[in-house]
């Protein structure tokens, strides 16, 4: 009974509500959708600073530059609250009330694939900085687009690395949290694992937030040569911890995620050492970039300069993300509000665009499994502690060029 | 290889730290009637003092223990007079009052932990967290993490302090009475002011060095203060609500069930199987493993 | 919990079973009905707190199982082809919500089933000495209270578009419903819609200007709450009441009045509950 | 002598060791007037709950109309024709008093329409009329008491079962409760009275069953009953026998 009144008082209000927006001075309005608060708020608090970071750039430029005029861009925030039903409702006060023009995307896949639809339905053109589940791109939205691959992409290169460890390893345990992102990675690793003719002796996905030492301690009979774990920061570092209280070291242990996160690092000191793990961008990788940063390590310095903490990929393709809408934007000409012919013309410029920034290429994918997603990047692998890329090594080529022809 | 032991030591090992999460929060049921949303808030805001005391004086998260306790026990004894307001006088359904109450000031400290800490995980470094026994022969071996093993002394300890506390002393005698019925217990002059700012004092003082365990076991973000919250609860509703006897005894089934069935049946499952159980133990038993709940 | 069933029910139909959304919504209705029946009966013998926390436990229960299904898509939860037209759910919902308070309005206030629901609430051995079976009007109460939530449930998923075993099952809206009820008055009708109004304004408020700031939100938002149970334990709405009540002198009471202090009694039974038990 | 209406076989109802009622045997007949009486704590009110379904008797056997109705709970009793009153009286404290007595007919008569006429006729016959629209909370303990004797009678009950509904008055108010149990009696209504006040119960009963500590001690006229020296020695102490 409550909960339904409360659902359309929602609705009637923001019926109500919807007409109340005048114009403005010409800026770009930009909707971020991502989660401030909640369980995923860390995650969604980087995104924040990454678009924040971008938008405070063009901002102190004066604008993204139109036709010789420059219009500045304004952040306009909707909470997802770390749940897709919220982040669905924010992109959709988002798109009706606030009219946006373009829209940021959320951190984590779930709460991407709540608010995908809600723009598609406004075509509103979408890029996101986050969101490395498979799931998002098999959909095929046609108003998404984002600048980490999948992690099907990406999540195979650290094993890819492993495999080359001398003795090479024979056994692996894959474990997987149960949220989307997650299991995806876990899944990735499992099938990698079975490429690569490493045998998978166990394989589960846990409900999150579980203290896993009692399954470790299960494992740890088994003796597998790799254990490899998909889920979120805290979780990894509880792994971590568990193993390192029963005093059990496997050969490697990799993770996808947060392993070059400084906060994993100072978290878990010295045990961070021995976890291997993939990601996209270091601050020290070596990158060219046209639009606002020349390089990665003017970006990192910008990142330290504001917000006092060494940037991470995620934050740094979000960053790049603000990039791909103000380079497309600026080869439409488009001047602020944009009409839905030009939110349409805008798909069309992204899909084709390629350009190069502090980032790293970005060029989405037009078709397949990778479908706009960005592909032009080339995944690294991490030995943690030091974040140091340990080689770079293209994914399993033949997928690649599968889904660029 | 034989598993067992190690799955049974890991479960109790998992049931000390539920005991210290439950045991303060059915106490203060038992005495005041209050469910306190805010529990996992204090063990938060516990683990966070421990995490930059840790790190201005370098000693062991251990030893700062009786620091964070006194620290909350003064907080809670100065909040409890207004939880008091709300659930005295004439109030409609003072559970439901005090439920909601604590509710917000759960909000408020998760909003100001987020504020000051920000967002990220952290962890207490102790010397105990990378040492273990190991035993092995043969196929059998045991493994007994120090850092654990700390944590269910203190749960025992904790246990044994406040069985003491509540039989042996007149304080505790006075609390028993207040527990059972207010009026008399004030005729017979017991300052139940007092005494149940104390009470709370001591179950926000306990929460508190919970989190300084969590946080050094495990690790901490501000935001994770209701995952404590959710296992509190269910502890005490298995032990019986506000019977404190009950708590120990609860929280190493709770750690036995999780570690049994992660190992041995489905780790997939083991959520799902702790919340049937509940709500199974529930029927038949409302009043929990033992039946002596209020 | 009934809202889940409801969205899960449209959702696993709709999407590989094919069918209309239109003939899905009874069905989640149906479905939430039918599961508040067999969950109800055994739950229901529990007392106060205990069966809240029995429901609890079992709605975590169903929100681990749509995560480990195969059919509920587990953590990737479904998606539902967009339907690009707001009114068309508001209308869909405003009926739902109008018939439920139309058939809430008679059931309580003219048939016999409502006079039978205060009878229990009031006082559950009184109730069965005239012949009120106090296990079965509880059970109809929550099948029909279930009943709405579960075509709503429906409604949402549909509009939505998404859902997962989070969106589905999760609390945070029965905390913010818990909130309103209290913000707004217990035990009436109308308290909760005012909470809701409060809340919601506060929140677009805050975010069309603070947006910067939200976790700010979550600290005013604890210390409103605060506040009100503190200084309004009856709600606005009850506060209102007593005002006007009071103010009118004790007059005689009409029999519709709102009943803010059924609390207070049901605390009495509560209090009372061990003798019986 | 008219057919049994009620017929309690050797009922005996404990609560862990303490036997509340030992070993009760009784007959009803069709309308009869039976007053239960005992000191204080003699399992009166007990053997009133066993009756009406409250608790399921330990042992022994409990048959209304010849039907076993032994463990039946109240509310299936109270459609069969079993009406009772609450020592501790059950008011539904904010509904009205019509409101009480139309929830008791809603049993006989489905509709709100139908039960609610109804309720207006117990009420005219119990003289609680002219307070219908008062909230129950707000009566005296009489009209409560009253109250209680209407919201039984609307369930057109063929045995009553009333617990002290005559204690705590004043005199005017008892003569008036005692008129109105008589008159229920012309009715041919079985009542089964638990009464403190032996004026009550001498005036009213057919017989009378004295129990003591559960115990069933003494069945037969009021007369007989009085001059019993076991239930003199109950009632008075060991010094009186």
């Amino acid at each position: 009974m409550k909960r339904m009144t409360w659902i359309t008082l929602f609705l009637a209000l923001s019926l109500v509500t919807a007409g109340a927006v005048g114009a403005e001075a010409p800026v770009f309005k930009i909707g971020v959708i991502t989660s401030l608060s909640g369980g995923l708020a860390t995650g969604g608090n980087v995104t924040k600073q990454g678009y924040e970071m971008w938008a405070k750039r063009v901002n102190d430029a004066g604008g993204i530059e139109i036709n010789g005029k420059q219009y500045p861009v304004k952040l306009i925030y909707g909470d997802a609250q770390s749940e897709p039903s919220q982040a669905a409702s924010a992109a959709e006060r988002l798109a009706a009330q606030e009219k946006i023009d373009f829209a940021l995307g959320p951190y984590s896949s779930g709460v991407t694939l709540a608010a995908a639809p809600v723009l598609e339905k406004y075509k509103i053109p979408m890029v996101t900085g986050s969101a490395e589940s498979p799931l998002i791109w098999r959909e095929k939205f046609k108003f998404t687009f984002g600048t980490i691959p999948p992690v099907n992409f990406t999540g195979s290169s650290a094993l890819n690395v492993i495999a080359t460890l001398d003795p090479p390893p024979k056994r692996a345990v894959v474990i997987g949290s149960n949220d989307a992102f997650s299991k995806a990675t876990a899944e990735t690793f499992r099938d990698t694992c079975e490429k690569l003719k490493i045998k998978v002796m166990k394989y589960d996905i846990v409900p999150s937030g579980q203290d896993l030492t009692p399954y470790m301690s299960a494992v740890r009979a088994m003796r597998p040569d790799v254990i490899a774990f998909g889920g979120h920061d805290e979780e990894l570092i509880r792994l971590v911890k568990a193993l390192r209280q029963i005093h059990y070291a496997p050969k490697a242990l990799l993770m996808h995620y947060g392993v070059t996160e400084p906060a994993f690092i100072e978290a878990l000191g010295k045990d961070a050492e021995q976890v291997y793990g993939a990601s996209v961008w270091t601050p020290t990788l070596k990158t060219k970039g046209g639009l606002i940063w020349p390089d990665a390590q003017s970006y990192a310095a910008d990142i330290k300069a504001a917000f006092g903490i060494v940037p991470d990929y995620t934050m740094a393709a979000c960053s790049a993300a603000g990039l791909a809408f103000q380079a497309a934007v600026m080869q439409l000409g488009a001047a602020p509000p944009l009409d839905e012919a030009q939110k349409l013309a805008l798909v069309d410029v992204l899909e084709k665009l390629d350009i190069h920034t502090f980032y790293g290429p970005i060029k989405f994918s037009h078709e397949g499994e990778f479908y706009h997603a960005n592909t032009g990047l080339t995944p690294l692998a991490f030995r943690s502690r030091v974040a140091r890329p340990l080689s770079s090594v293209r994914p399993t080529t033949r997928r690649h060029r599968r889904s660029t022809p | 290889m034989e598993l067992l032991p190690q799955v049974i030591l890991d479960g109790i090992l998992i049931g000390g730290i539920y005991i210290t999460i439950a045991i303060g929060f059915s106490l203060v049921f038992g005495v005041m009637h209050i469910i306190d949303f805010a529990v996992g808030e204090w063990i938060m805001l516990g683990a966070f003092l421990g995490y930059y005391l840790n790190g201005w004086t370098g000693l062991d998260p251990f030893a700062l223990l009786p620091v964070v306790f006194v620290v909350f026990f003064g907080i809670g004894y100065l909040i409890q007079p207004a939880i008091q307001r709300v659930i005295s006088g004439h109030r409609g359904n003072p559970l439901l009052m005090g439920l909601v109450f604590t509710f917000g000031i759960m909000l408020i400290i998760r909003g100001l932990g987020l504020t000051i800490f920000g967002f990220y995980s952290r962890s207490i470094p102790s010397k105990l967290a990378a040492s273990s026994w190991l035993f092995e022969k043969g196929d059998f071996f045991l493994t007994v993490p120090f850092v654990r093993l700390a944590g269910l002394a203190f749960a025992v300890a904790i246990t044994l302090v406040l069985h003491y506390m509540l039989k042996k002393t007149d304080f505790g005698t006075g609390v028993r009475a207040l527990a059972q019925h207010k009026e008399s217990a004030g005729l017979m002059g017991v300052d139940s002011h007092k005494t149940n700012c104390i009470i709370y004092g001591i179950y926000v003082g306990i929460s508190a060095m919970t989190g300084v365990l969590v946080c050094t076991i495990f690790s901490m973000t501000p935001m994770e203060g209701g995952r404590y919250t959710v296992l509190a609860f269910f502890v005490v509703v298995l032990a019986g609500m506000g019977y404190l006897p009950g708590v120990p005894w609860a929280a190493l089934f709770l750690g036995l069930i999780q570690s049994i069935f992660i190992v041995y049946l489905s780790a997939s499952y083991t959520l799902l199987a702790v919340f049937v159980v509940l709500y199974i133990i529930l029927l038949i038993s409302p009043k929990g493993l033992f039946g002596r709940g209020w | 919990m009934f809202f889940g069933v409801g969205a899960y029910t449209t959702a696993i139909l709709m999407k590989l079973g094919g069918w209309a959304f239109i003939l899905t919504v009874p069905l989640g209705g149906l479905f939430a009905g039918i599961l508040a029946f067999f969950v109800g009966l055994p739950t229901l013998r529990l007392k106060g707190s205990y069966f809240a926390i029995g429901t609890w436990a079992l709605a975590l229960a169903l929100q681990q199982l749509a995560l480990i299904l195969d059919i509920t898509g587990g953590p990737d939860g479904m998606r539902l082809p967009p339907y690009l037209n707001p009114s068309y759910f508001y209308y869909w919902m405003l009926g739902v919500v109008g018939g439920t308070f139309a058939l809430y309005w008679i059931l309580l206030e003219w048939a016999p089933f409502g006079l039978k629901v205060r009878a229990i609430r009031e006082d559950q051995d009184g109730a069965m000495a005239l012949g009120i079976n106090p296990t079965r009007v509880k059970v109809q109460s929550f099948v029909l209270s279930a009943v709405p939530v579960g075509l709503l449930g429906s409604i949402y998923a549909y509009w939505i578009t998404f859902i997962d075993p989070l969106s589905a099952f999760g609390d945070i809206l029965t905390d913010q419903a818990v909130v309103m009820a209290v913000v707004g008055g217990l035990g009436t009708l109308i308290g909760p819609a005012i909470g809701a109004v409060i809340v919601f304004t506060f929140k677009t408020l805050f975010w069309a200007y603070l947006s910067d700031y939200q976790v700010l939100y979550l600290i005013i938002l604890g210390v409103a709450i605060a506040l009100t149970v503190l200084f309004l334990p009856n709600g606005l709405w009850g506060t209102f009441i007593n005002y006007r009540d009071s103010s009118r002198g004790m007059r005689t009471q009409s029999v519709s009045r709102p009943r803010i202090d059924a609390s207070e009694h049901s605390d009495e039974q509560e209090k009372g509950a061990p003798e019986h038990g | 002598m008219a057919e049994t209406i009620l017929k309690v076989q050797d009922v005996v109802k404990t609560f862990g060791g303490l036997h509340a009622v030992n070993r009760v045997t009784f007959d009803l007949a069709e309308g009869e007037v039976m007053g239960l009486i005992g000191p204080n704590g003699a399992g009166k009110t007990t053997l009133f709950n066993v009756i009406s379904g409250y608790y399921p008797p330990t042992q022994g056997r409990i048959h209304f109309k010849g039907q076993d109705v032994s463990g039946v709970p109240p509310y299936k009793l109270a459609a069969i024709g079993i009406g009772r009153t609450f020592q501790v009286v059950k008011p539904f404290p904010g509904l009205s008093v019509l409101e009480n007595v139309i929830i008791a007919g809603l049993c006989r008569y489905g509709t709100r329409r139908a039960s609610e006429k109804h309720a207006w006729k117990i009420l005219d016959f119990t003289g609680l009329a002219d307070q219908a629209d008062k909230s129950a909370a707000n009566l005296t303990l009489a009209g409560r008491k009253r109250l209680e004797i209407s919201k039984a009678l609307a369930l057109e009950p063929s045995l009553l079962l009333l617990d002290e509904v005559v204690a705590g008055l004043n005199p005017t108010e008892a003569d008036k409760t005692i008129e109105l149990i008589l008159k229920i009696k012309g009715f041919g209504i079985s009542i089964l009275i638990v009464e403190h006040i032996m004026r009550v119960i001498m005036n009213l009963s057919d017989r009378v069953v004295v129990l003591n500590f559960g115990q069933q001690i003494a069945l037969g006229k009021p007369a007989d009953v009085a001059r019993d020296p076991m239930v003199i020695q109950a009632y008075f102490g060991e010094d009186a026998a």
